[in-house]
């Protein structure tokens, strides 16, 4: 009953929320018209049409993408409740960065830690490009093109706590997680007067903001949540590893826009980046899949993929500063460093990462925020900076302070949040459910029949 | 000898796995099955349709042994199946008249073990 | 016998269509030419590539995203069946728009109710923009990218008759629907002289056009072919909900190309029409799900994706003349009236609409045509017009004579054409076969081995 | 052990390189610089945007599409070892196209036979435009552009040895075809100075290049790797079809960026070859549907997706230089050869290519290829010739002289390196291996569980 | 108490049940298998490869009973799963000795229902 | 009659059905099973955790024959099921009380065939 409330009452809220401001544009004008205004800088249809494309791959990474590499990963009887995570949070964060994330981390900046309210339901966010952000595409572009790492971003955290949470704590959790630390850590580093940004550091498509904010969550997650039943004495094989290659192939391919997208335009940047993201990939995949080869005896299938996420990941913070090379030598540097922590730390410690969340974005972000300070040349971008091989330690040092000051916030605030959440409605369903399965005790639905 | 089968859920066949394995019964074999018994299966909805859900995933162990080792192996089946709900599934018990181990050609209670 | 003759008649005719028009440019110097031309109106590049990736995510949507999200929903025995419905028609539809299709639908004017066969095979439609209907893209690129929706329409319908059909009848219906009722709608609604577009009618991506045609023409469909053996005291399970998850989310990106392709170009009416895409699709699945957790007691991954897919229907005639705001409103109204559509007022009626063609498609994209009526808005489109809630009346109004004509026009044309069908081909497979399968009885191959 | 030593020596290899050349831009300041360096030529960011796009739809074609196309086709028991082929190669070629591969096939001209290593580790390939390819997108956009065939050439060899390929051997292969093969005929057919480029053989997106010279290369292969145990007696079916549609869709979809993409432009040409495309592979599904009709009783799903990739494959060289309906006529003479192929004559002869490789990708690049020197017209690409339906049989002759070249000097090449390759790693796992399956003795791994 | 096993075809599986329902037989226990037997299968048919379909699916229901049951177990299998054409399948019955219901631990024939 | 049940490699099915054939044993019914026996899998390894194989996939037949061909049905699956490895599997034989073929209505040994 108290539930219903609840629902019927966010369901009203809703409702007027939008009749409110279904009214409202008459209160800004300017804005929301396109034909209304007279465009003062002129929008470029090529980079733009890269950007509409480049926010479509990034939705496409969670769902399909994310939801079938974890779905895959997890056994028969979870599958769906893996899934949807990822394609509930697609729902959930768009309509929070409608409302008020672009707002929180976009906005006029308070105090260098968060955006204003004033952004609030998009009021003011329309057609005209916004300079501070991207001169040549419409703002709202730019607003919904970001939308989509907002979204990715806790969706990544789903792989910590696979197979055992509660799903409308995972509900909750999300959304506040979304408010309290994405947004503002995504202000500090992207948003104008944002201190990470002012301070800069560098994060070309979100090494700090997107992989080691959830990566670092995850870990807090995973630890606070407890293993699962009977891990690791019974370790879980992968229910279906098509899924996951099909999962791994498709975040790669949206990766493209992900990164290359980040150059908000279809320029040489663009380009750059798209042969970073690739060449780094590729490596990574490589080099993993010689570590399976000497550490096992033969390569994977599943390295091959991991590896080739752990490259996306950390090539990420760096696409838009590296040289082919430089990417390259991020590739070799994160497979070494993730396969150790995905294979081996994990296991010595004994914190049940389900799907790696941790292991891969945590460690491979943090690989990659502190790479960009080796890697990054001006040569290739000279908005960017240099890093220690190319004469300059000093970014390096800011590089770390990103990462630890991400970790530390993210991490905390991702504590606080569990404490409270574990309090009020508990993490974890039931032992049983567990066993029997969170598909049909969460959701009242199996993934597959058996007989016809 | 005898050919046991036993019916349990799906999530007690660790458990039922490690009572056997502790009772020294090392060999059996798992299958897939669907049970349909006084069980009413959690309900599951598509769109609004209700499955009956009269058909519930259930798995088959099917042991062989020797005469001495049934009743242990009946009660560790028991013993870690149980959860006291229905559902818990059913044990039988056939008659085994020969048994042979491909590998070896060995026969009659030499090859079961 | 008869069958194999027709055949051959059908490969010879397109055989000999192949020959003689390979001949044909000759007459037509000027319009197949890139170069030959000197392209009057210039064509802008990034208005192009948006296109034509919005041509390909069109495509997608067909096959593998409808393919997959309907080949989940049925028993394992019928999958392939149900998957090569969508798959042949984007084969068949291909052909048809290119030889007649087009010319139909958008070819010069007659008695504003449909196009002349002027532009039979292509003839006359060549690079040179057409600014009757895109000023900055090639002709030839407007008709492809057309192409695609009229491919995805007739594919809506197999929802309804799915696990029964027989594959000729089907064949045949899908043929003559698509040239009698929709390209005659798409001619009302879109083409050049066309009366529902000359009464002022807004659909900007085929809320009328696709998804009324397609969902009244399923319900009658429903209605004639009768129920699935058995229906409804055994309900079928989806066979494989993931497949279902990954042929949503598949829908979902595909129909950025769908909606905000609608734009024909990478402008900011592009972006708007994305926004309000992304927003109704995100509201209508969270209020989908919210409805499954106050009814059922859990949300179900299957509710999430159906509303998913409601809230694209309804924001696809809306999509470029409402805010953000409105595009919430519709996505709520959305799933509201679609629930209790395809979960109750169905199971009431006792039609047998499988994977509710009607349901979604019809209902959805009624309410999305009449709330076009309501949130439009000039602010957004000065191209579009007034809603109610802008203080416009008449625009609802003459929405539901769109709504209207296109519902009884296009359930009388399907009425006729099987009750035709069912005289000379039959409608359903034998009662034997249904209860085998489609599958293996009418396609001799089955979709799963049981042993490697 | 000594296997062990050579990964070793292979990473550090990696490592030294990456290193190295990490430390090099300095060399080349101008050439990697955005910002440094004063674009001579002005990037157009249509056709950037739409390369960009074109790329990522490519790459995804060798996984997912190709993956999960193969993988449906196999036993479950080798799905895995099959789609990682593709997957692995992603990777691999990707290193090898930076490092050497793009230096061989565009570089400087070498006795019109190969390119020289100047471009070695893409020195010298920066962001501006290089008007001897493309003049109006960067330079090493078409690089990577071009990447990506590189990649999926050697995935389709795939499908002639799968089931049986000891992997290690597989992977030595692939590095030396990719640059033995593969990177010579690039640069004959698309290489500035190559002999068939100069002779004027028509090849828009790769009939030779990539169809021809892998479908003979599998020939070969299927033939010197002998037949699968128990083939032909016990005939393999699919284990999951519905992974092959997918996979077919996908590839279909990616064939855009394939096709339309090598215009090299969001462009006239583009729109072209788009719409030859779609046409010649809805032909092809549909004339090889009706064939199964004709010949078995009934249409099956895998003819239609059969189909379709074989007229993919055989518009591939034609895609910018003919008409609509001369690719309906490619359309058709595609699936009448292939069908006879694949269906009956392999049968005949015997051999085991195992997924069709040849059958599709050797015989319908061959029809492709030569179906250009029939319908080709300078009408619609003054830059390309006239055909023999447009009263020039010398092109045939030309088309004719490509397709037996890359026929012999590939089929040569692959001959040698699979003699000495057998001799010294072996080409087959062992027969109880094959029996067991791949996936588990060659990745130890299992693609899905059975128990939850 | 018998053990009766019937393979039976898939498409039959619905009637089958009703038909045990009415004559109140209301446990049992399901799963696929595939058949190898007379009957000769649709041939499936892939890039004109011909199945020879020599493995068929099939339905198997094993259901123990009490003895005064065994008779209208099986009419009532037989007449739901008659079509008359070879492929519907056989009905085996075996002795059971023993059989146990884990939730309470009872034995014999108050376990069997 | 008796019913035989014999667990194989999953690999050596082909073979054992073509030596079935040669002993004109036609009829038979083949599932999906997991074995847990003396035999260690290949380990599958991922992301670095060993799956120790203790469930290995095997292939169950199910055969049901008059009394004289009890041997030659074991004879022919022993021959060619057998590698001499562990793994190979099990041959259990069963009485079997009574048969029936739904499609006619025969029973015992003429219904066995
Ligand atoms: N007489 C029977 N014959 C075959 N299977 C049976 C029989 N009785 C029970 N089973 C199997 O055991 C499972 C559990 O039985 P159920 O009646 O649901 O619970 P309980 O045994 O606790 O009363 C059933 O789903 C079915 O698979
Ligand atoms: N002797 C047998 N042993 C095991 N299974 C059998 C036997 N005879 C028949 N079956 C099973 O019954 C199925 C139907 O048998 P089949 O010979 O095809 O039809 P019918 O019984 O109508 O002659 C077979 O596919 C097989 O699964
Ligand atoms: N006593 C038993 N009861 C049931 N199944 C058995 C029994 N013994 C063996 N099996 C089955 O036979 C398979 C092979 O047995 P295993 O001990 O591995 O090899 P081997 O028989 O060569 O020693 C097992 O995986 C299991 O499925």
């Amino acid at each position: 009953m108290k539930k219903i409330l609840m629902i019927l009452t966010i369901l009203t809220g809703l409702f007027a929320t939008g009749w409110l401001l279904a009214e409202e544009p008459a209160a800004t004008p300017a804005v929301c018209g396109v034909a209304a205004e007279p465009a003062p800088a002129a929008i470029n249809t090529g980079d733009t049409a890269w950007i509409l494309m480049s926010t479509a791959l990034v939705m496409m990474m969670t769902a399909p993408g994310l939801a079938m590499f974890y779905g895959g990963l997890v056994r028969r009887k979870n599958v769906l409740s893996t899934m949807m995570q990822s394609f509930f949070l697609l729902g959930l964060i768009s309509v929070q960065w409608i409302l008020w994330g672009y707002s929180l981390s976009f906005g006029p900046d308070i105090g260098h830690f968060i955006g204003s309210l004033k952004w609030f339901a998009l009021s003011g966010v329309g057609s005209a490009p916004n300079p501070d952000y991207a001169g040549t595409i419409p703002h709202n572009l730019f607003m919904i093109y970001q939308m989509m790492f907002a979204v990715i971003t806790p969706a990544l955290i789903t792989g910590a706590f696979a197979e055992r949470i509660k799903f409308s704590t995972f509900a909750v959790f999300s959304l506040l997680w979304a408010t309290l630390v994405y947004d503002p850590v995504c202000h500090w580093v992207w948003g104008t007067g944002g201190w990470l940004k002012t301070m800069g550091a560098l994060d070309f498509a979100g090494g700090t903001v997107v992989h080691i904010s959830s990566g670092i969550s995850a870990l807090v997650f995973a630890l606070m949540i407890g293993k699962r039943k009977n891990y690791p004495a019974r370790p879980v094989a992968p229910h279906n590893m098509v899924f996951t290659l099909l999962g791994a192939a498709l975040l790669w391919f949206g990766w493209f826009g992900f990164n290359a997208g980040s150059a908000l335009g279809a320029n040489e940047l663009a380009v750059t980046a798209f042969i970073a993201t690739n060449t780094a990939a590729a490596t990574a995949a490589l080099v993993w899949l010689f570590l399976d080869w000497l550490v096992i005896g033969k390569p994977t299938a599943l390295g091959g993929a991991s590896g080739a996420v752990a490259g996306l990941v950390a090539v990420t913070p760096a696409a838009g500063f590296v040289t082919p090379m430089g990417a390259l030598g991020i590739g070799i540097l994160v497979a070494l460093v993730c396969y150790l922590f995905v294979s081996v730390l994990k296991h010595k410690f004994g914190y049940d990462d389900s799907l790696d969340a941790f292991g891969v974005h945590g460690v491979g972000g943090t690989v990659g925020a502190l790479a960009t300070g080796l890697f990054a040349t001006k040569m290739v971008n000279a908005a960017g900076n240099n890093g220690l091989f190319y004469g300059n330690a000093s970014l390096l040092w800011t590089q770390a302070i990103g990462v630890i000051a991400t970790m530390a916030y993210a991490a905390a605030v991702t504590f606080v949040l569990l404490k409270i959440l574990d309090k009020v409605m508990g993490l974890r369903v039931k032992e049983e459910e567990e066993l029997i399965g969170l598909d049909i005790t969460q959701h009242k639905e199996t993934a597959y029949t058996l007989v016809d | 000898m005898k050919l046991i089968i036993a019916i349990i859920q799906p999530h007690k066949l660790d458990e039922v796995m490690d009572e056997l394995e502790k009772a020294e019964i090392h060999l059996k074999t798992v299958s897939n099955v669907l049970g349909c018994g006084r069980q009413k299966g959690v309900t599951e909805v598509y769109r609004g349709v209700k499955e009956a859900g009269n058909l519930i995933k259930k798995v088959k162990l099917e042991i062989a042994v020797n005469d001495k080792f049934v009743e242990t192996t009946i009660k560790a089946i028991s013993k870690a199946a149980k959860t006291g709900q229905t559902g818990d599934g059913k044990i039988f018990v056939l008659d085994l008249e020969e048994c042979y181990r491909i590998r070896t050609g060995e026969k009659g209670s030499e090859a079961i073990g």
